[in-house]
């Protein structure tokens, strides 16, 4: 248990060092690098997260959101360079 | 130089299928059932852009170059993370940034593509953009600016393996 | 000590080095000077930190090995690519570099390519 | 300033003041939400239709009416986007040119598109098994066409192909409807055999109206992105 909680200390501050970044800015890229690193971070989250419940049905959920955390990332870059 | 339509759809669908049984991970008729009928309709949609050689993927020798490259491939990322470790926390942070110009002798888009996903996932380079043979990579330590030596150390290595894997 | 017990603990080390990583991501993100650094942090460490963490929880749980393998690689596939759109986009945007970079080959070719379309 | 402060203090104490009074009065984990007809849904659903998922259950097989209605929805707001988005081109002289796609990211859309499709479909053929199901699965399949867009300006659809898929798969769902009603004298009554629970091949009509709902969402998504997305020429 106390290696758990020991990594989703470390991912926990991963988490709070991106979001930061995300708020500061100081351009649209650097919130969405930022952005793009919280979605893979989610989703290893979500795998853990499986594990420590024992539900495999998460994984489910974190290829969904891979897929879809994808295609919203580079959404976004297509617009900026005004591709939509 | 592509392969026929039988051989690229047959391809797809083998791949799909593959792919199926590993979502599934399970084994009964049923499952099997559901990802042939699934990966055969699915490869009717897709087959034509999925792959340029069909079969000929398969050829013993793409194979085993493909099973080396993953090892090969797998500790540069490794070693690429260990450089960004290293620059990251150091305190004076030892990056000398800036966009260089490289130039490849693969021809097919796919194994284009595989050149600059391997560039960007290994010790600090970016793929920024892509035009025929010329590649702009970011580099986070630039070493060199001629396009010829820096064509042999960004992207030497895995050119050699993508010619035969993707050629 | 059975082979299930060397599996668990070597899944353990992956995820430790994985949320490791990942941390190192985030620093990168937060420390690093202009977008283009901070993508080469952020891509990097994140993908190998996602990798360990999904395969070091497949290799404890075997049975989801499969899947999670399947999580781990389409990760090392997109995660390169929306990063390279990215970037691209970002310097069509007009978003400079660092002012302590030392070369820009890239800036060059842009503004020809305009000229030749321009002209056409 | 002090107003400011004010409010910040008046939100904390309100704050405080929820939290403990949830606190004593919901115990955490405590199952209070299941009382009266949710019981029933939740001890007797994987019995009575065999999904393992009961959300689906109750979805597709106890609402499995609410849920044509869903779709017929959906229907007709892709058919008010098409509609609302027919003659709407930028004006003359301003428009833009769009910028290509690298070819890192059109080689990508080849490559992913296929699996990003079977994945959709692993998602609304499991829908009875797993979370997720018609609707979910089928927006994927919106998703991986939205990815061709993307990465190419040029790319659309073949408009026929596609309303003729939606309007087979639709009738499919109506047609498993009234075969209900034929066979036992409801609309949309489960006629299949419920089989064993967790298996592919079980809760009845549910994973027929799942596929249906999946190839008819995906579809409708797909036509409002193309409509949306249209080049002018």
């Amino acid at each position: 248990m106390t290696f758990w909680i020991v990594c989703s200390g470390i991912v926990l501050v991963a988490v709070f060092l991106a979001t930061v970044r995300a708020i500061a800015g100081p351009t649209v890229s650097d919130r969405l690098v930022a952005v793009d690193a919280l979605t893979t971070i989610t989703v290893a989250l979500m795998v853990i997260l499986g594990f420590i419940y024992g539900r495999e049905i998460y994984l489910d959920v974190a290829l969904v959101y891979a897929v879809l955390a994808f295609m919203g990332v580079l959404i976004v870059a297509r617009y900026m360079e005004g591709g939509l | 130089m592509t392969a026929g339509n039988v051989s690229k759809y047959v391809y797809t669908a083998i791949i799909l299928f593959l792919l199926w049984i590993v979502l599934t991970s399970t084994f009964f008729w049923e499952e099997i059932l559901a990802g042939l009928v699934l990966s055969a309709m699915v490869a009717a949609m897709g087959y034509s852009l999925f792959t340029d050689k069909g079969l000929g993927n398969f050829s013993p020798k793409r194979l085993a170059y493909f099973l080396v490259y993953i090892p090969v491939f797998l500790w540069d990322v490794i070693k690429a993370n260990l450089d960004v470790a290293y620059r990251v926390l150091s305190p004076k942070m030892p990056i000398k940034p800036g966009i260089v110009e490289i130039h490849t002798d693969l021809k097919s888009d796919i194994a284009k593509l595989g050149l600059a996903n391997s560039i960007t996932l290994t010790p600090g380079t970016l793929t920024l953009d892509i035009d025929d043979d010329r590649l702009f990579i970011h580099w986070i330590y630039v070493r060199t600016t001629d396009i010829k030596e820096a064509s042999e150390e960004i992207g030497g290595k895995f050119e050699r393996y993508m010619k035969v894997i993707f050629e | 000590m059975n082979f299930y017990t060397v599996l668990e603990y070597i899944g353990m080390f992956l995820v430790f080095v994985g949320a490791l990583f990942l941390f190192l991501g985030a620093l990168g993100i937060f420390r690093l000077p202009d977008v283009y650094n901070r993508l080469q942090a952020g891509t990097k460490a994140t993908t190998l930190g996602a990798f360990g963490a999904i395969i070091g929880i497949g290799l404890m749980r075997p049975e989801w090995l499969p899947k999670a393998i399947l999580i781990a690689v389409f990760i090392l596939m997109t995660n390169p690519i929306s990063s390279h759109a990215l970037a691209r986009a970002s310097y069509r945007r007009g978003i400079k570099l660092w002012d302590r970079s030392v070369v820009d080959r890239y800036g060059p070719y842009l503004r020809e390519k305009e000229e030749k379309e321009g002209k056409r | 300033m002090i107003k400011k402060s004010i409010a910040l203090i008046l939100i904390a104490i309100l704050f405080v003041a929820i939290f403990f009074t949830l606190a004593n009065d919901l115990p955490f984990g405590d199952n209070r939400t299941t009382t009266g007809v949710s019981d029933k849904y939740i001890y007797h659903g994987v019995n009575d239709t065999g999904a393992s998922n009961l959300v689906t259950a109750i979805v597709v097989n106890y609402r499995g009416f609410d849920t044509l209605g869903e779709v017929t929805v959906l229907f007709v707001a892709a058919t008010g986007v098409g509609a609302v988005l027919y003659n709407m081109g930028r004006p003359a002289g301003k428009k833009r040119k769009k910028t290509e796609a690298s070819l890192i990211v059109r080689t990508g859309s080849r490559i992913l598109f296929p699996m990003m499709l079977l994945f959709g479909a692993y998602i609304f053929v499991h829908g009875h098994l797993t979370p997720g199901g018609g609707f979910q699965g089928g927006a994927v399949i919106a998703t991986a066409f939205l990815f061709k867009y993307v990465s190419d300006t040029r790319y659309h659809i073949d408009h026929n192909k596609f309303t003729a898929t939606e309007s087979v798969v639709g009738m499919t769902f109506a047609l498993v409807g009234i075969m209900g009603l034929l066979l036992t004298g409801y609309f949309l009554f489960n006629f299949l055999p419920n089989g064993s629970p967790g298996e592919l091949l079980s809760a009845g009509i549910i994973p027929i109206i799942y596929v249906a709902i999946g190839i008819k969402v995906g579809a409708e998504l797909t036509g409002i992105l193309d409509n949306m997305m249209e080049v002018e020429q």
